[in-house]
């Protein structure tokens, strides 16, 4: 894979959890790529299957949801109906011959600073790896 | 209500290979309310098609609407002057749907992205189970509201065929022997006895084996 | 001048920013009184700001407390005054002129943004005292990244006055000149909360607290801090290593009086060193080993027992029932215990860490408080309380709550700052609102049909983003997007200035949608929502891009790849911004009146404390007497009268004008949302209504019952008998018990068992101040205690000194083995027990058993059910919060007090019972109650009635309404939008996160648009 | 020490004073050793610590710094500063093990060829009893002292008390001069020893023991320097070994 490829990963984080955990990965200065773009949501829950298909759709190649710890989530269960909608996604993107591997769900609390870091990082070297997305973003 | 699976995207993109503008139409019906056929199931498949189409360098357009039903003409005259300029349409209904959709629109094809399958309930939020085989001849009231027919994989009617174990059907052990269940019941209600009464040999002619059916009402139909 | 025509202030002094302080300053801002709150330290917080997590739930606390601290920090009606003490306090209740000394901070905070260049150049280093001298912070500090106010101070006994923070400094907030100054506040009433300090293992040598490896309590939090000195790594501070065995110890500074002179209990050491061990244990990649030397394990709190029975029994935490002497330093860092086993046996165990469970001790400024406004101390030298009314002083309209007058946890001190405020403002109810700020707005100009014109706002932030990132490029970029029509970027979004220019850019180029591209929004939305309310936009039409803690700040080596994805961010959050619509929240009006269920104790307090506060109250009681369990209790554990207090209550309660008192009665229906709720009343015995009761909020003190014991023969023989008769005998017929010359008390009675996993924390207080009763009546009597833990928390401590003092003699069972009962065939019982220290089996026949019993909550299944209020597994009803919201319910407008929330004692009820009416007076001091704004509508014509909605919703709010659609309160709903995208029929959208906002937003990332023309 | 052994010093000397004082002993056919390699500054206070220690990198066995004497120098008080950062440059030197008598700093006026030479000479002599500079043993102590000069800390704070202990602070008061020598030679130990860890934890993850080993600093003064360097963002863990973690500079 061409090392100057820089994917470009959007992660839906939430804003009690994940969200709050990126912002203290920046209050400690920590360090990650900046292929991560972050799109903040009441609760993982809030993200549909929509939202990660119409990215793929759009040419991102990668996305990932972030949500509380599982039994710590705001909303009492939204981080576990995320997980599986990711993992039907991951089903039906294997189904059309793309790497499930794109899509992918973590669980971390607002105090895990250093966690956020960590994902971001394995996140673009998964996606670095797998190279770019099969889908060509055609003009319009 | 009637309970559908969505096909694999494999088979629906085979269907449409070779078409370049297609229309997704969902149906606010039954499959709506089992997930499997309504806006947001189409939202979902056009997109997946879309993605499916890119991937292979042979990008398509794809619309997606949906209507109230698919069961009823005039929502189907609703695509009069919509259908006629798609390559292909995919009805996200029942079995109902593609049907009446080729009736009113001979000219243009029609391909169904759901497989039909029973008349049954949500037993649990995700999770719907067969209830009735629509025989024609309701007799539940002889089971104690359990129906053998629909339920029992033979559709025994005079007492279970021995072979369940634990409760569970010989055919797969995530059936559950509705013999089972009313030996049980009746056995709770004391009323055991009721399964000595002799039931006639049930006549099919009412079911699907008797042939395609219609039900006319004198009083609505003019 | 009688009190009446006295003057009443509508402000109160808040003297501590801890938790307390916090929760008594924001209740009482929200029932309409404008508070001070006065903290020693540049910023709010206290210790709880330290902790990682917090026991039993181990919720990370700063995650917890830190919304509360923005909360603390934003209220209009709350006046934060850091760097601050109390030096004066004249005049008296309703009328106080405090004298408050504001120390320098050499920083002006209206103007810091907390951009932290001081930080980076200061030459100058100091001991952290928030990191527990771990490690250094420079003489320009701010305590932690999340304080409130967000802003530098200077240490100026470090400082060498070198002014290098002054030339980095580009908001001009260093103020070299600062001075001492004087203030004087005039309020009604003073809170103190002023916390405690932990113990200082310094003081006795034998610890060795000098090695490194010896760590107190609340350096090991830091240490697993994720924002400590080691970012959440478990290492050693001496070589860094990953510890394979630590050690606690308990009870330093705690519980003795040779070494530390401290004979009271701390409270919380047994529990925050269980969590330790399993937040070390989590933290560690390897099998970690360890082990709490203890004396009694004091888990006496609600899901106290069953964590320390989780750490026992599933983590593998191995408990030593023996208290080491001394810590022995050996070779590479490593530290040897010493200890003596129960069996006698001597063992020596090699460590790599230990750590001191350090007890609580007053805070430095008790003591000088406590001369100054001539407040009275008790012996450990925290404030004198009494029982009756816990959080009271000696002097009149000065309150106290927190660990200032007595160690205690977080749920208690959070409830006692409560009660603090529902007491401290129930005299001054008619100066409600008369001292309070209300926002003057604008009205809201429409802006429904106008095409989007975005205004977008590019920050530099200092250097934050300006030094990293091209600013200037953004802003040009950002003139390039569609429908962008003002494009600007500053120093300082956020400073004073530039908030009043973005008003006036509004104004002027009517710009209907705003953009900030700067910090969070976690932080700062709020802020920029009420500034561009103030130029009459709706405060929903804005967007934020985080280019600073989520791009700057995280990828400062490559700066080119930082400013194109702040291109990205801005580009997403301006496509977000063309669909954001304005939100209108919709007032609701609200009945002040409060209902409270349940006649007991804690039911009373909490009719009187609403009525004192001016307020309907409605008290309803299903039995025909009011009083519930403590008609059966003489004396307080400070020996206060219980009976003479009861009546007073009583009498206090039925003659009190405002509180409506419902005999033998039930509530039967129960409806409404937050602030106007609908109750139906039916009389237990005919069934009949007797009244319809319009209320703004609901407090449920349901009480609790004495268990009664199925075993030890109770029942069946008179010599056999639970608390409650002893203390009925002690009443009616004191000779039956004081002829007796042998008596056993056996300990926890059905507590702690497997269908009872919980401690009923009042048994052994209870066994205690009867003991000692009884053998100051009769020292000649035998007095046997046979316990598990001796549970004497706080400065109940004392009675345990007291009993052993007096010869009551104390064995220890454990509970595979417990006393056993048996009756010999001339009827004579006897009980025999091994005794932990003989390891051998004794008989004893005493004249009389008194059990233990453990205390259940009162079975309310269908009442629970009506108000749709959860119960856990042993029947107590379910707070919200077990740390911060401890008397409020899940579903909002109704709170909890009393036995039905846990087994506590009559103090701590009231206490609890005076903080369920401060959280119920938030509520119906108001007129109206905006709800509404990021809530869920449903679209009827595309909902297929397929109660997904009503399956996914995890607080049950939507149903089918009898229009054939699903419905959605919007007073009810939470705002998570997980039935927005389980809906089938996309039938339901949340408001300002719809599908067409995140599409677009998802879309602009990879789109880039054609240049605007 | 070999007899033969010839020192070679790099000296600076200042355009005024010196630099014409060694003309002069030129003039004057005053005899000194020939071991300097004079460098002419305009002024000793030109001359930055850190030119002394590259000296010894590069392959002297010592440095000379002469200058005017104090109220002479030809830009009033250049030569102060050059007093204030040579004592800082010497107590720096303690830390390291090299011995503060490689370098010296002379005063002597443009007259005084006569003091300059006898300096030069014992300069010279007191060198040559130390012997060769054995630069490549003293790697990692030159390196670091590189680092702690090139610190923004160290640099301003040499030579600051002139004004806030002198004159006035910024609270236009005299900062207490024990207070500022506590912080001066703090920020000295605390610079030098991150210096030390970041040098030889550069792109080469070590345990704090292998630190220890390598710089000679005990290992909980490692621990301690380790967090101001992860709070500046400059160390972090690399990976663990066993339950060793092992640290990791991103030198800038």
């Amino acid at each position: 894979m061409s090392q100057d490829f820089e994917p470009q990963i959007l992660a839906f984080c939430c804003k009690y959890c994940a969200y709050a955990a990126a912002d203290l990965a920046g209050s400690m200065r920590l360090n990650y790529p900046p292929n991560i773009k972050v799109i903040q949501v009441p609760c993982t829950g809030r993200v549909d299957i929509i939202f990660l298909l119409r990215a793929i759709e759009e040419g991102a190649d990668g996305v990932y949801v972030a949500g509380c710890l599982e039994g710590e989530c705001h909303f009492v269960g939204g981080n576990l109906r995320a997980r599986k909608r990711v993992n039907y996604v991951k089903k039906t993107l294997a189904e059309l011959g793309i790497e499930p591997e794109r899509v992918e769900m973590f669980n971390l609390s607002s105090a895990m600073g250093p966690r956020f870091a960590e994902i971001a990082i394995e996140m673009t070297d998964r996606i670095k790896k797998l190279g770019p997305t099969p889908v060509c973003r055609l003009a319009g | 209500m009637i309970v559908a699976d969505r096909k694999p995207l494999v088979e629906i993109q085979e269907m449409v290979a070779n078409s370049r503008k297609i229309l997704v139409i969902g149906c606010k019906g039954c499959v709506t309310v089992c997930n499997v056929g309504g806006l947001k199931e189409a939202e979902i498949l056009a997109s997946s098609l879309r993605i499916g189409r890119n991937k292979n360098g042979k990008p398509m357009e794809i619309d997606e609407t949906v209507l109230e039903r698919q069961c009823d003409p005039e929502y189907i005259a609703q695509l009069k002057d919509k259908v006629g300029n798609y390559d292909a349409v995919i009805s996200m209904a029942c079995g109902v749907g593609p049907q009446f959709l080729s009736e009113a629109y001979p000219e243009q094809k029609f391909f169904p992205a759901v497989n039909t399958k029973f008349f049954g309930g949500a037993v649990q939020h995700g999770i719907w189970e067969e209830r009735c085989a629509g025989c024609g001849t309701c007799v539940i009231h002889h089971y104690d509201g359990l129906c053998p027919i629909a339920r029992c994989s033979k559709s025994l009617q005079h007492g279970p065929c021995g072979g369940s174990s634990k409760g569970k059907c010989e055919i797969a052990n995530d059936v559950v022997c509705i013999w089972d269940l009313i030996v049980r019941k009746k056995m709770e209600q004391g009323r055991l006895d009721d399964l000595r009464l002799f039931q006639p040999a049930k006549d099919w002619r009412t079911a699907r084996d008797g042939g395609p059916r219609r039900s006319i009402r004198e009083e609505l139909a003019s | 001048m009688t009190l009446a025509e006295k003057r009443k202030l509508g402000s109160v002094l808040v003297v501590g920013a801890g938790v307390a302080g916090i929760q008594a300053s924001l209740d009482m801002a929200n029932s309409g009184f404008y508070v001070h709150l006065v903290d020693r330290s540049p910023s709010v917080g206290g210790i709880m700001a330290q902790l990682d997590k917090t026991f039993p739930t181990n919720d990370c606390a700063m995650c917890v407390i830190s919304p509360f601290l923005v909360e603390v920090g934003r209220h209009l009606n709350i006046h934060v005054i850091p760097c601050s003490e109390l030096e004066r306090l004249d005049g008296e209740k309703g009328d106080f002129k405090a004298t408050i000394v504001n120390h320098p901070r050499y920083i002006d905070t209206e103007k810091c943004t907390g951009c932290g260049q001081c930080r980076q150049v200061c030459p100058v280093v100091a001991i952290n005292e928030f990191n527990c001298g771990l490690d250094l912070r420079k003489a320009t500090y701010i305590p932690y990244p999340q304080a409130v106010p967000l802003a530098y101070a200077i240490d100026r006994n470090a400082c060498i006055g070198c002014g290098m923070c002054e030339k980095v400094c580009l908001a001009g907030a260093v103020t070299y000149d600062d001075k001492t100054k004087i203030t004087e506040l005039e309020v009604g009433s003073v809170i103190l909360a002023p916390g405690g300090e932990m113990y200082d293992p310094k003081e006795a040598d034998s610890w060795s607290y000098s090695h490194p490896n010896v760590v107190t309590s609340l350096e090991f939090e830091r240490i697993l801090s994720a924002s400590g000195p080691y970012r959440g790594h478990l290492m050693r501070p001496y070589d860094r290593e990953e510890p394979e065995k630590i050690a606690w110890l308990q009870c330093v500074g705690s519980r003795d009086i040779n070494r530390a002179k401290n004979s009271h209990c701390s409270s919380v050491c047994c529990m925050y060193a269980i969590k330790q061990t399993m937040i070390a244990k989590e933290h560690s990649a390897h099998e970690l080993d360890t082990a709490i030397f203890y004396m009694d394990m004091r888990t006496y709190g609600k899901d106290f027992d069953k964590y320390y029975s989780r750490a026992k029994e599933e983590r593998g935490v191995r408990f030593i029932r023996s208290r080491v002497h001394s810590i022995e330093p050996v070779e590479n860092g490593n530290l040897r215990l010493r200890y003596v086993k129960e069996s006698g046996e001597s063992v020596e165990e090699i460590f790599n860490m230990v750590v001191l469970s350090v007890g609580f001790k007053p805070s430095s400024g008790v003591e000088t408080i406590a001369k100054k406004l001539g407040l009275t101390l008790n012996e450990q030298h925290f404030f004198r309380t009494g029982d009756i009314r816990p959080v009271a002083t000696s002097r009149d309209g000065v309150y106290v709550c927190g660990v200032s007058h007595g160690p205690k946890d977080i749920p208690q001190s959070v409830m006692e700052a409560s009660a603090a405020a529902s007491v401290a403002t129930s005299d001054l109810s008619s100066a409600r609102w008369s001292a309070t700020r209300t926002p003057q707005l604008p009205p809201e100009t429409d802006f429904s049909k106008m095409v989007p014109r975005i205004g977008v706002f590019v920050c530099n932030c200092g250097i934050n983003i300006g030094g990293v990132a091209d600013v200037p490029a953004i802003r040009e970029y950002a003139k390039t997007l569609p429908h962008v029509v003002h494009v600007e970027d500053n120093l300082f979004t956020c400073s004073q200035d530039t908030q009043e220019r973005m008003k006036q850019v509004i104004r002027e180029k009517n710009i209907n949608r705003v953009v900030v591209a700067s910090c969070s929004p976690r932080t700062h939305e709020p802020l920029f929502q009420e500034t561009i309310r103030e130029a009459g936009l709706n405060k929903y039409l804005f967007e934020m891009a985080n280019i600073r803690d989520q791009n700057t700040w995280v990828h400062k080596n490559n700066p080119d790849l930082a400013t194109a994805k702040a291109k990205d961010l801005v580009r997403m959050a301006v496509a977000k911004a063309e669909y954001i619509e304005p939100l209108h929240q919709v007032k609701l009006d609200v009945k002040p009146a409060v209902l409270i269920v349940g006649g007991g104790v804690a039911g009373m307090e909490a009719a009187l404390g609403a009525a004192e506060q001016g307020f309907q109250a409605y008290l309803v009681e299903k039995t025909d007497t009011l009083g519930g369990m403590a008609h059966q209790l003489r004396k307080t554990w400070q020996g206060e009268d219980i009976p003479a207090y009861l009546e007073r209550l009583i009498k206090d309660v039925t003659n009190h004008s405002k509180i409506q008192i419902f005999l033998n009665t039930k509530p039967v229906h129960f409806t409404g949302t937050i602030g106007s709720f609908t109750t139906t009343l039916n009389d237990i015995h005919t069934g009949n209504p007797n009244g319809i009761i319009e209320h703004g909020a609901a407090i449920l003190a349901t009480g609790g019952r004495e268990y009664r014991p199925e075993g030890y023969q109770y029942g069946n023989r008179p010599d056999v008998m639970t608390h409650l008769d002893l203390d009925q005998a002690m009443k009616d017929t004191p000779a039956t018990v004081m002829n007796a010359d042998t008596i056993v008390f056996i300990q926890c009675v059905g507590s702690r068992n497997s269908d009872r996993p919980y401690c009923s924390r009042v048994c052994c207080t209870h066994t205690l101040k009867n003991a000692i009763e009884l053998k100051k009546i009769k020292p000649g009597m035998n007095i046997f205690v046979m316990y598990r833990d001796v549970r004497s928390y706080g400065f109940r401590e004392s009675l345990y000194q007291e009993a052993r003092a007096l010869g009551v003699h104390f064995i220890r069972f454990d509970p595979e083995n417990p006393p056993q009962m048996n009756i010999a065939e001339n009827n004579i019982l006897t009980i025999t027990v091994t005794d932990h220290i003989l390891q051998r089996p004794i008989v004893i026949s005493p004249d009389l058993v008194v059990l233990a019993a453990a205390v259940l909550p009162n079975e309310n299944k269908e009442l629970f059910e009506l108000f749709k209020v959860p119960v856990n597994a042993e029947g107590f009803l379910v707070e919200a919060h077990a740390k911060l919201r401890p008397v409020d319910f899940g579903s909002e407008g109704l709170f909890l007090a009393g036995l039905a929330h846990y087994p506590k004692s009559i103090d701590e009820s009231i206490a609890q019972a005076r903080a369920a009416v401060s959280r119920a007076v938030t509520i119906v001091s108001k007129d109206g109650i905006m709800v509404g704004g990021v809530v869920a509508a449903v679209n009827p014509d595309r909902c297929a009635v397929c109660c997904t909605c009503v399956r996914a919703c995890p607080y049950g709010i939507p149903f089918i309404g009898n229009e054939g659609h699903a419905v959605i309160q919007q007073a009810e709903c939470h705002g998570c939008g997980v039935c927005v995208s389980e809906c089938p029929g996309k039938a339901i959208t949340l408001q300002h996160f719809t599908d067409q906002q995140l599409i677009a937003k998802t879309r602009a990332l990879f789109y880039q648009p054609a240049m605007n023309e | 020490m070999n007899p033969s052994f010839e020192p070679k010093i790099l000296a600076f000397l200042c355009n005024w004073c010196s630099y014409a004082g060694a003309d002069l002993a030129g003039i004057s056919r005053i005899q000194y050793p020939p071991n300097i390699r004079v460098i002419r500054t305009m002024c000793s206070g030109r001359v930055d610590p850190l030119f002394i220690v590259n000296a010894l990198d590069e392959g002297f066995d010592g440095v000379y710094v002469g200058g005017c004497h104090i109220g002479d120098c030809h830009y009033q008080d250049g030569n102060l500063y050059t007093l204030k950062r040579f004592d800082a440059l010497q107590k720096l030197m303690d830390l390291t093990g090299i011995s503060r008598n490689r370098v010296h700093l002379k005063w002597a006026s443009a007259a005084e060829a006569q003091i300059f030479a006898d300096n030069i000479t014992y300069v010279t002599q007191v060198i040559r009893d130390l012997g060769p500079f054995e630069r490549d043993s003293r790697l990692l102590p030159l390196q670091a002292m590189k680092r702690t000069l090139t610190s923004q800390r160290y640099r301003w704070l040499v030579g600051i008390d002139r004004k806030i202990t002198g004159d006035k602070n910024v609270y236009n008061e005299k900062t207490p001069v024990p207070l500022f020598e506590k912080v001066f030679s703090e920020a000295l130990q605390g610079e030098y020893q991150k210096a030390l860890v970041v040098e030889c934890t550069k792109d080469n993850p070590l345990s704090v023991h292998e630190i220890s080993g390598r710089t000679g600093l005990p290992p909980y003064t490692i621990s301690c320097r380790l967090n101001e360097l992860s709070q500046d963002g400059i160390t972090g863990i690399g990976r663990v070994d066993g339950r060793t973690p092992k640290f990791i500079s991103r030198a800038a």
